[in-house]
C-alpha cells in the first residue's frame, strides 16, 4: 500500500480535486446569482446520499454503469484511441444480454446469468470491434466511426426490439429471475433501491484494466501501439491486431455496462429514442479520473452521487436538475484545463517562497 | 567595431535545465560564423531566443551594434533575422509559393495574388541560384529542394543575417556542397549567417570563426585559420577524442545475411531494388554507401519484413525469411537500429526503461505466462543505462524528454545487448555529436569482434570509410560494386554512387 | 428542508396534511400533452381543496427514464397520500415499488398495474382511456370535411396505446365517408417535430387536406406545416390531441378540432376520491365518453353544422353501447368488413 | 406516386434539413482547417436554437414580425460565436485536449440552455412557440420554370439557398484569401506558421469563434425554419451529424456542403421512403441508419482517402519539440 502512495504523484492529484471544487464553487454561484440557497441544495445532496439508504443504494447503482463506462473510456485512452462510442457499445450491449435472458429463459441461473453478461459483454465488443478494424484496415477515425456506431447502435436496438422482443409500455419483457442480477437482500438493505450484484462485476472490470493494461504483455503492446504505431511494428508488433483488440476490450467493458442496466437496473431494455447518456457521461468519469482505475472508481462515485443527489436537490431546494449537469460540464473543463491549474498553483507556491 | 550580432549574457532556462548559461555570441558583419557544441549544448535554443521564439531570462542583443529586444519572429524579420530551422518548418500541403509568401501575401484587392507570388519567387530563385519550382507541393519534393525553399523563406523577408540549424544532417555530400556554395554566396552578398552543424569538415570547409559552447555554457571564439579540427572537437567535448577506426583484423565467418535475387517494390508500386545481391559475414561490418533514393531504405524494410518482397530470397543464418512477420525475423536475429529515431525506434511516450525491452518484453525474463516481471525489467534498464551511459534522470523518465543523442543510445543499447547475429545500423549518428559518435561507432566496432554481422547504412562517407570492412555501394536498387576500404577513397566511390564502374562505364 | 426527509421511516405519529404528488416523464409538466394536463388536473384539485402548490401539490421532473424510479420512491418516501406516474413507461418502476410499499397509494395512467400473476396490484389505480372513443369522433368530422377525401394520421410511436388513436381515427372516418383513402404513419418519437413537419408535408403533398396528429411534440411539426400552407394559400386542417389545440393553430386557424383526453379529470377524480379516503386501489378505471374522459375540443368554429350533429349522433350511440369503436388492427378489419 | 411527385416531396424537404447542417459544418471547416477539432458544434446549434427561440419571441413581441426571426439568426449567430470562447480559451489557451474541451462544451449548453429556459419560463421546461417562422415559400419566377420549378423552386426557405451561397463564399475565403492561406497554415503546421510571424493562438481564436458563429447560425435555422420552439430535444444529435458532414466533406467547405445536402437527402427518403412504392417495404431501420452507414463506407477510403488538416486536434505550445 505504501508504495502505491509513494507512486502518486501529489501534483496530479491535485488539479481534480480542485477541478471538483471549483466547478461546485460556480454551481453555488449560478445558484446564488438565480436566488438558490446553494447550502440547502448541496446539503440535500449529501444527506440523501450518506444518511437515507435508498439513495445511498441508488448512488452505488448509478455507479455500475457509469463506472463500466467510464472503464471502457479509459482503457481506448489508455491505448492511443478515443472512444465516443460507448453510448452505442452500451447499447447493444443492454439489448444482447435482455435478449439472452428471454430467448434461453428455461436455462438455470448459473448457466443463464453469466451467459446473458457475457453476451452484453460481446455485443460491445462487436461494436467496439467495427471502428477498430476501420480504423487499423483503413485509417477511419476512430472518434468519427464511433459517433456513427452510436446512432447506427440507436436505431438498430430500437428496431430489434420494437419487431422480435416488444412488450406493452415500448420494451422487452422483463427478463427471467434466473437472469437477474437484482437482489431483494440489497434492495432491502437499501430501502427498496435498485442496488444489484452488477457492483461486482464493475469492480472486477477496475481490477481488470489495471492489471491487463500494466501487468500484462498484451496491455504493454496495447500501450504501445496507442502512442507509437510506427515504433511498435518496427518492434515486431502486429499493429492493426492491437488497434482492433484495444476498441474490442473497451467495447467489452462497455457492453457489460449495459448489460448491468438490463440485468440489473431495469431487468428489460426500453425503445430508446434517445440516448441513454451515460456513454458520454462516461468519457467525463474517465478524465476526471484521469484515465486511472482508482480514479474511475472516485470519480463515477463522485458523478453518480451529483446525479442522484441532483434529484432530491430538485425536490428540496427546488433547483432544476440541470445545474447538475453545468457542474459536470464545468468540472470537465476545468480537467481538462489542468495546465493552468498547476501553473497558477506553481505560481501560488513560488510566491509564497519569496 | 560593431557586429551584424551581438548576444551577450544569454541566459535561458527550462523546467528543471538550464540551457544557456551566460553565453555570449558575437558575429562579425559578412562572415560565416559556426556554432558548434554537443548534442543538448544549448545552440538550438540560444538561436531561437535570437529568432525571438523564446524569451531570454537574462541577457541582452544587439542587432548591427543597436540593443534591441526580439519578442516574436516579427521582430526578427524586421530586424533582418531569418532562421532556416533544425527541424524543417514547412507546410506539406502547400506549393513552394504558398509557404514562403505565407504571412507576407501579394494582394489585389484583398484577394491572394498567386500569379504574382510565383513571379516573385522566380525572380528570387534566380537571383541566388537556389533553384525550386515555385508550384510544386512540398510534399512532393526533395529534401534538398525544401532546403532552398527555407533559404528562400528568409530571402523573401529581407534577411540579411541568416540562421542555419544543422542544416546538412539530412542532407547527401553533393547537396552538402552545394549548400556552403550558396551560403559562401550570400556572404559575398553581405550577408552574415551563423551555421550549426556537427560536421568538422564543413566547419573548416566553409566557416570564418567558430563558437564552442558545452553544457549551456560558452567555452570560446576562435578563427577557423587558428584552428585544427582535433583542437576543436576536444574543446567541445572537454576531453581528448578518439576517432574510433575499425582496427580489429578483418576476419570473416560464416554467412549471415544472405540475399539472392532480391526485387522490392516502393510505395508508388514502382521497381526499387532489383535483382539485389549481397552477402554480410559474421565478424565484419559491410557499409552500405549510395545516394539517398538508390533503395537502401527499402532494402532494410525489406529485410525486417516491414515491406513486402516481390521476388527473390532472404536468409538470415540460414533461415529463409523471406516475407515473414517482423517478430519471427526478430527472433531469427535481427536488430535494427533504424533511420527515424524518434518515428520508429522509440516509443516516445514510454519510460525509457519500457523503450529498453521493445522487442523482448514478452519473453522470458521479462515476462512469463503473459504477465509483466516489471522487476526484472526495471533492473536490466538499469544496467543499460550505467553501461550506455544514458544521460536520463532515471529508467522511469519518459523517452520523449531525452536529448536526440540520448534517445540513440537507448536504441543501441536495447539493440546490441539483444546480441543478434546482425545488426542493421541505418544512419546511426544523423545529428549527433562527435562525443555520441565516437561511443556509437566503438559500439558497432565491438559487436563485430564479437563475430556478430553488421549492416550499415550510412550517407557519410567518412563514416562508411572508417567502419567497414568491405563497401558495398548500392545505385538505383542494386550492388553495383564491392570494393575495400583500404583500396579506395572519396572519389572513385563518389563515382561508383553515381552509376560509374570502374574504367568509365556507365552502368 | 429536510423535515419532508426526515418524516419518512418514522411511523407517522400526528395526522399530517393531505399531499398528493405526480411524477412526470421526461417531456415535462409543460409538454403541452398529458404531464401537462395531469399537472393541471392536480392543481386545480389544489385550488379547490386549499392545498398549497409546491407540498400540498407537487411534480417531480425525470431526465431520463432511470429518474422514474427514485423520483415515485422519493414521493412514496415522503409519504405523499397518492403518486402518479404519468404514461405508460413508468409501468414497471411503478408495479414494482407498489410491491415494495404496500402502504403506498400510487396511480398510473396509460397503463395498469399489475402483479407477477397479471392481477391489478391491490395499491395502484390504474388510469385508462378510451382514446378509440374520441379518435372515432373527430375521424367523423374529418370525414365529413375533407374535400379530397384523403386525410391522415401521424402517430408517435407505434404502439397499442397509439393503435386506439389510428384505429378510432379510421373507423370514424369510413364510417362517414367510406370513399375516402387514409394515411397513416408513425414519426417514431413524440419529441421529433422535424419528423412530423416532413411526414406531415408528405402527406398533404399526396393530397391530403386533413391530419389527425396524434404525436405529442411530433405534432407540432404538423402544425408548422399546415400553418406554412395556409400562408401559402392552400387550406389545409390538422386535428389536435390530448388538449384543445385550437390556439395552436391560429392566426392562420389550421385546427380542426381537437381529441381530448382529460387527464386532468381522471387525476382530479382519483385524487379527490383518495382525500375522501375511498382510494381506487387496484381497479382499472377506464374514461371513455360517458364518463367524459374523452370527447371532442369545446372550441368548435371550424366544424360545420352538420358534422357536429352527426358527431352528437355518434357520441350518443357509443355511450349507449349501440356502437363498440375498433381499438387494435384486427378490430378495424371487422368492423370495415361489417361497414359494407 | 409519380416519380416527379416523388422528388417534389424529397428535394424541398432535403434542402430543407440540409441547411442547418450545412452551417454548421462549414463551422466545423473552419475550426478544423485552423487546426482546432470541434466535437462541440452539437453544444453550439443548441446555444444557436435556444437563442433564437428566445430572440424571436422578443422581437415578436416587440412588433417587428416577419423581420423577427432573421434578426434572431443574427443574434444567435453573435451567441454562437460568443460561447464558442469558451471551447477556444479552454483548448487553445489552457491547452486542454480539444476533444474534452468540445464534449464538456456539449454538457454545458444542454444543461446551460436548458437551466435558462427554465429560468426565464418559470420552471417550464420548453420555450412556447414562436408565430413568425421562415417560411417554405414558392420563389417568384423560378417556380414557374416547368419541372426544374416545382422541384427545386417550391416549398423552399430561403434559408437553404442562403446556406449553399455561403459555402461557396467560404470556399472563396478559405482558398483564395491571405487569411484563409494563414488559417490553414496553423492547421497544418503551426510552428512553421509561428516562425512566420503568424500569431498561431489568433488565428485559432477566429477559427473557433468563426465555428461558434456558423454553429449557432445552424441551429437558429433549424429553430426557425423546422421545430419553432426549444427544449430538451430539440437539438438531438445534428451537430454530430454536421460533425460527420465535415469529416465526410474532407474539410472542404463544398463538401461540406455536399456531405450535408446528403445527409438532408437520407433523412427525406427515411421519413418520405415510407411512403413511396418499394421503398416503403424496406425496414425502417435501413433508412434511419443509412447516413451513419454511408459515411463509415465512404471514411474507408471508398470516395478517396479524407485527410485532415495536419494539426487538427494538437495543442500549439511554443517551442515544444
Ligand atoms: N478532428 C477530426 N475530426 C474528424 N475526423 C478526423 C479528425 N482527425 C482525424 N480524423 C479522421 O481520421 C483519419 C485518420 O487519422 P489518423 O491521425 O489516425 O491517421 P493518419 O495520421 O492519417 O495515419 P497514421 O495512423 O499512420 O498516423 C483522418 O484521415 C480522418 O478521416
Ligand atoms: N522546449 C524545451 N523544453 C524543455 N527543455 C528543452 C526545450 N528545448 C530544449 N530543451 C533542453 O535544453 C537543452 C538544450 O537544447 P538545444 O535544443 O538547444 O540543444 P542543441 O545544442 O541544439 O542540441 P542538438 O545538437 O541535439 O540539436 C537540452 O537539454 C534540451 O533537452
Ligand atoms: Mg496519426
Ligand atoms: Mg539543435
Amino acid at each position: 500500500m505504501s508504495r502505491i502512495l509513494k507512486k502518486i504523484n501529489w501534483m496530479t492529484l491535485l488539479i481534480p480535486v480542485v477541478s471538483v471544487i471549483l466547478g461546485l464553487l460556480c454551481g453555488a454561484v449560478i445558484m446564488l446569482i438565480i436566488g438558490y440557497n446553494p447550502v440547502l441544495a448541496y446539503q440535500s445532496i449529501v444527506e440523501s446520499i450518506f444518511l437515507q439508504p435508498y439513495y445511498g443504494g441508488e448512488t452505488i447503482r448509478a455507479m455500475i454503469p457509469l463506472m463500466l463506462a467510464g472503464i471502457a473510456v479509459a482503457f481506448a485512452f489508455r491505448t492511443g484511441l478515443f472512444n465516443i462510442g460507448v453510448e452505442g457499445q452500451l447499447l447493444v450491449g443492454w439489448f444482447a444480454s435482455v435478449a439472452c435472458a428471454i430467448c434461453f429463459d428455461h436455462l438455470p441461473k448459473v448457466i443463464l446469468l453469466p451467459m446473458s453478461i457475457t453476451a452484453g459483454g460481446a455485443a460491445g465488443a462487436l461494436w467496439g470491434f467495427i471502428p477498430g478494424l476501420l480504423k487499423a484496415r483503413f485509417k477511419v477515425h476512430e472518434v468519427i466511426s464511433t459517433i456513427m456506431m452510436n446512432y447506427i447502435a440507436l436505431y438498430t436496438t430500437a428496431y430489434l426490439i420494437k419487431n422480435f422482443l416488444y412488450t406493452e409500455g415500448e420494451r422487452t419483457p422483463t427478463i427471467p429471475a434466473a437472469a437477474s442480477l437484482a437482489s431483494t437482500f440489497l434492495a432491502d438493505l437499501t430501502q427498496g433501491s435498485r442496488l444489484h450484484w452488477g457492483f461486482v462485476v464493475a469492480i472486477i472490470a477496475v481490477f481488470a484494466m489495471w492489471f491487463g493494461l500494466w501487468k500484462t504483455t498484451k496491455g504493454y503492446e496495447l500501450r504501445a501501439v496507442g502512442f507509437s504505431p510506427d515504433a511498435s511494428k518496427y518492434a515486431g508488433m502486429n499493429v492493426s491486431r492491437n488497434i482492433m483488440l484495444s476498441l474490442t476490450f473497451s467495447g467489452i467493458f462497455a457492453g457489460l455496462g449495459g448489460a448491468m442496466e438490463g440485468l440489473g437496473t431495469y431487468q428489460y431494455m426500453t425503445i430508446n429514442s434517445a440516448f441513454t447518456g451515460i456513454g458520454f457521461n462516461g468519457i467525463a468519469v474517465a478524465l476526471l479520473g484521469l484515465n486511472t482505475p482508482l480514479g474511475v472508481v472516485l470519480s463515477g462515485a463522485l458523478f453518480a452521487g451529483l446525479q442522484t443527489g441532483g434529484m432530491t436537490m430538485q425536490s428540496e431546494a427546488g433547483v432544476p436538475v440541470e445545474l447538475i449537469q453545468i457542474i459536470i460540464a464545468l468540472i470537465i473543463f476545468f480537467v481538462g484545463s489542468g495546465y493552468v491549474i498547476k501553473w497558477a498553483f506553481g505560481r501560488l507556491s513560488r510566491k509564497g517562497h519569496k | 567595431m560593431s557586429y551584424a550580432i551581438e548576444m551577450r549574457n544569454i541566459r535561458k532556462e527550462f523546467p528543471g535545465i538550464v540551457a544557456n548559461d551566460d553565453i555570449t555570441l558575437q558575429v562579425q558583419e559578412g562572415e560565416i560564423h559556426a556554432l558548434f557544441g554537443e548534442n543538448g549544448a544549448g545552440k538550438s535554443t540560444l538561436m531561437n531566443v535570437l529568432f525571438g521564439l523564446y524569451q531570454p531570462d537574462q541577457g541582452e542583443i544587439y542587432v548591427h551594434g543597436k540593443k534591441e529586444l526580439i519578442n516574436d519572429p516579427n521582430d526578427a524579420a524586421r530586424l533582418g533575422i531569418g532562421m532556416v530551422h533544425q527541424h524543417f518548418m514547412l507546410i506539406d500541403k502547400f506549393t513552394v509559393a504558398e509557404n514562403i509568401i505565407l504571412g507576407r501575401e501579394p494582394k489585389k484587392h484583398g484577394v491572394l495574388d498567386m500569379a504574382k507570388a510565383v513571379k516573385i519567387v522566380k525572380k528570387l530563385s534566380e537571383k541566388y541560384g537556389l533553384d525550386v519550382d515555385p508550384n510544386q507541393k512540398v510534399e512532393d519534393i526533395t529534401v534538398g529542394m525544401q532546403q532552398r525553399v527555407e533559404i528562400l523563406k528568409t530571402l523573401y523577408r529581407g534577411s540579411d543575417i541568416l540562421i542555419f540549424d544543422e542544416p546538412t544532417a539530412v542532407l547527401t555530400p553533393i547537396e552538402i556542397k552545394e549548400l556552403i556554395e550558396i551560403m559562401k554566396r550570400l556572404v559575398g552578398e553581405g550577408k552574415s549567417i551563423i551555421l550549426i552543424t556537427h560536421k568538422l569538415k564543413e566547419i573548416f570547409e566553409a566557416c570564418d570563426r567558430c563558437t564552442v559552447i558545452r553544457r549551456g555554457r560558452n567555452i570560446d571564439t576562435v578563427a577557423i585559420t587558428d584552428t585544427n579540427p582535433n583542437d576543436l572537437a576536444s574543446m567541445m567535448v572537454g576531453r581528448k577524442v578518439n576517432i574510433q577506426v575499425n582496427d580489429a583484423p578483418y576476419d570473416p565467418k560464416e554467412k549471415v545475411l544472405e540475399i539472392e535475387h532480391l526485387n522490392v517494390l516502393d510505395s508508388r508500386k514502382v521497381d526499387v531494388i532489383k535483382d539485389l545481391n549481397l552477402t554480410v559475414h559474421g565478424g565484419e561490418i559491410l557499409g552500405i554507401a549510395g545516394v539517398d533514393g538508390n533503395g537502401q531504405t527499402e532494402l532494410i524494410e525489406a529485410i525486417a519484413g516491414l515491406r513486402k518482397v516481390k521476388d527473390g530470397s532472404i536468409k538470415i543464418n540460414n533461415d529463409d525469411v523471406t516475407n515473414q512477420k517482423t517478430r519471427k525475423i526478430i527472433e531469427a536475429g535481427l536488430g535494427y537500429i533504424p533511420e527515424d529515431r524518434q518515428k520508429h525506434g522509440l516509443v516516445l511516450d514510454f519510460s525509457v526503461g519500457e523503450n529498453m525491452v521493445l522487442q523482448t518484453y514478452y519473453k522470458k525474463p521479462y515476462a512469463q505466462a503473459g504477465i509483466l516481471h516489471n522487476k526484472v525489467i526495471t533492473k536490466k534498464a538499469k544496467q543499460l543505462i550505467q553501461e550506455f551511459d544514458v544521460r536520463t534522470p532515471s529508467e522511469r523518465t519518459l523517452a520523449r524528454s531525452l536529448s536526440g543523442g540520448n534517445q540513440q543510445k537507448v536504441i543501441v543499447a536495447r539493440e546490441v545487448d539483444r546480441s543478434p547475429q546482425l545488426l542493421i545500423a541505418a544512419q546511426p549518428t544523423r545529428g549527433l555529436d562527435i562525443g555520441a559518435i565516437e561511443f556509437i561507432h566503438g559500439k558497432l566496432i565491438e559487436e563485430k569482434k564479437k563475430g556478430k554481422a553488421v549492416l550499415l547504412v550510412s550517407f557519410e562517407l567518412d563514416e562508411i570509410l572508417h567502419l567497414s570492412d568491405r563497401i558495398a555501394v548500392i545505385y538505383e536498387g542494386h550492388i553495383i560494386d564491392i570494393v575495400d576500404p583500404k583500396k579506395t577513397d572519396e572519389n572513385e566511390l563518389g563515382l561508383l554512387m553515381a552509376g560509374r564502374k570502374k574504367g568509365g562505364s556507365e552502368a | 428542508g429536510c423535515g419532508n426527509s426526515k418524516s419518512s421511516g418514522s411511523s407517522a405519529t400526528k395526522k399530517a396534511a393531505f399531499k398528493a404528488g405526480m411524477v412526470t416523464d421526461t417531456g415535462g409538466v409543460d409538454d403541452k400533452s398529458f404531464n401537462q394536463s395531469a399537472w393541471e388536473g392536480l392543481t386545480s384539485f389544489a385550488k379547490d381543496n386549499g392545498l398549497k402548490k409546491g407540498s400540498g401539490v407537487k411534480y417531480l421532473q425525470s431526465t431520463q427514464a432511470s429518474d422514474y424510479s427514485p423520483n415515485l420512491n422519493t414521493m412514496v418516501h415522503q409519504n405523499y397520500d397518492i403518486v402518479y406516474g404519468i404514461g405508460f413507461l413508468m409501468q414497471s418502476d411503478i408495479q414494482k415499488i407498489a410491491q415494495q410499499n404496500p402502504k403506498a397509494h400510487l396511480g398510473i395512467i396509460d397503463a395498469v398495474a399489475v402483479d407477477k400473476n397479471n392481477k391489478p396490484l391491490k395499491n395502484v389505480a390504474s388510469i385508462t382511456f378510451k382514446e378509440q372513443q374520441g379518435s372515432f369522433l373527430v375521424g367523423v368530422v374529418a370525414g365529413l370535411t375533407t374535400k379530397t377525401n384523403k386525410v391522415g394520421f401521424i402517430g408517435g410511436v407505434n404502439s397499442a396505446l397509439l393503435k386506439k388513436f389510428e384505429n378510432g381515427f379510421k373507423a370514424g372516418v369510413k364510417t362517414v365517408n367510406p370513399k375516402a383513402e387514409i394515411y397513416a404513419q408513425y414519426a417514431g418519437a413524440f419529441d421529433a417535430p422535424d419528423k412530423g413537419r416532413a411526414i406531415a408535408q408528405t402527406m398533404y403533398t399526396k393530397g391530403a387536406d386533413i391530419i389527425y396528429a396524434s404525436a405529442g411534440n411530433t405534432g407540432n411539426g404538423v402544425f408548422t406545416e399546415a400553418k406554412n400552407r395556409a400562408k401559402n394559400g392552400k387550406k389545409v386542417w390538422v386535428i389536435g390531441v390530448d388538449k384543445d389545440q385550437h390556439d395552436q393553430g391560429m392566426p392562420e386557424n389550421v385546427t380542426l378540432t381537437s381529441m381530448v383526453k382529460r387527464v386532468d379529470q381522471a387525476i382530479y377524480d382519483v385524487t379527490k376520491q383518495t382525500k375522501a379516503g375511498k382510494f381506487p386501489g387496484g381497479k382499472v378505471l377506464e374514461f371513455g365518453l360517458k364518463e367524459n374522459g374523452v370527447g371532442i375540443a369545446p372550441t368548435t368554429d371550424n366544424v360545420s353544422k352538420k358534422a357536429l350533429s352527426t358527431v352528437n349522433d355518434y357520441k350518443k350511440k357509443i355511450i349507449d353501447g349501440s356502437l363498440t369503436v375498433p381499438t387494435t388492427d384486427k378490430e378495424y378489419k371487422e368492423y370495415l368488413a361489417n361497414l359494407k | 406516386m409519380s416519380f416527379f411527385e416523388i422528388l417534389t416531396i424529397i428535394i424541398p424537404s432535403t434542402l430543407l434539413t440540409a441547411a442547418p447542417l450545412i452551417f454548421t459544418s462549414l463551422g466545423g471547416v473552419f475550426s478544423e482547417r485552423s487546426g482546432v477539432v470541434n466535437i462541440g458544434l452539437e453544444g453550439l446549434m443548441a446555444v444557436g436554437a435556444f437563442t433564437a427561440a428566445i430572440a424571436t419571441l422578443g422581437l415578436e413581441h416587440a412588433g417587428l414580425g416577419d423581420a423577427s426571426p432573421w434578426l434572431a439568426i443574427v443574434i444567435a449567430a453573435v451567441a454562437g460565436g460568443v460561447f464558442s470562447l469558451i471551447h477556444a480559451v479552454v483548448s487553445i489557451s489552457f491547452r486542454a485536449d480539444q476533444t474534452v474541451s468540445g464534449v464538456a462544451l456539449n454538457f454545458l449548453a444542454a444543461g446551460l440552455t436548458i437551466f435558462l429556459v427554465k429560468m426565464i419560463y418559470d420552471g417550464k421546461g420548453q420555450t412556447p412557440y414562436i408565430t413568425h417562422n421562415i417560411d417554405k415559400i414558392n420563389i417568384p419566377g423560378l417556380s414557374k420554370i416547368p419541372i426544374i420549378g416545382p422541384i427545386f423552386f417550391q416549398q423552399v426557405t430561403y434559408t437553404s439557398y442562403l446556406a449553399i451561397l455561403i459555402s461557396l463564399l467560404v470556399w472563396f475565403i478559405i482558398f483564395k484569401t491571405p487569411f484563409g492561406l494563414r488559417l490553414r497554415s496553423v492547421g497544418e503546421h503551426p510552428a512553421a506558421a509561428d516562425t512566420l510571424g503568424i500569431s498561431v493562438s489568433k488565428m485559432r481564436y477566429i477559427g473557433v469563434a468563426l465555428s461558434g458563429v456558423f454553429g449557432g447560425i445552424g441551429g437558429a435555422v433549424y429553430l426557425v425554419t423546422i421545430t419553432s420552439n426549444y427544449n430538451v430535444s430539440t437539438i438531438a444529435g445534428q451537430g454530430f451529424l454536421a460533425l460527420a458532414a465535415l469529416v465526410f466533406g474532407k474539410w472542404h467547405p463544398i463538401g461540406a456542403m455536399g456531405a450535408s445536402m446528403f445527409f438532408g437527402f437520407a433523412q427525406a427518403l427515411s421519413i418520405t421512403g415510407q411512403q413511396i412504392p418499394f421503398l416503403d417495404r424496406l425496414p425502417s431501420v435501413v433508412m434511419l441508419t443509412a447516413p451513419y452507414v454511408l459515411t463509415l463506407i465512404v471514411l474507408t477510403g471508398f470516395v478517396g482517402r479524407a485527410e485532415a488538416p495536419k494539426a487538427d486536434g494538437i495543442p500549439y505550445i511554443k517551442g515544444q519539440r
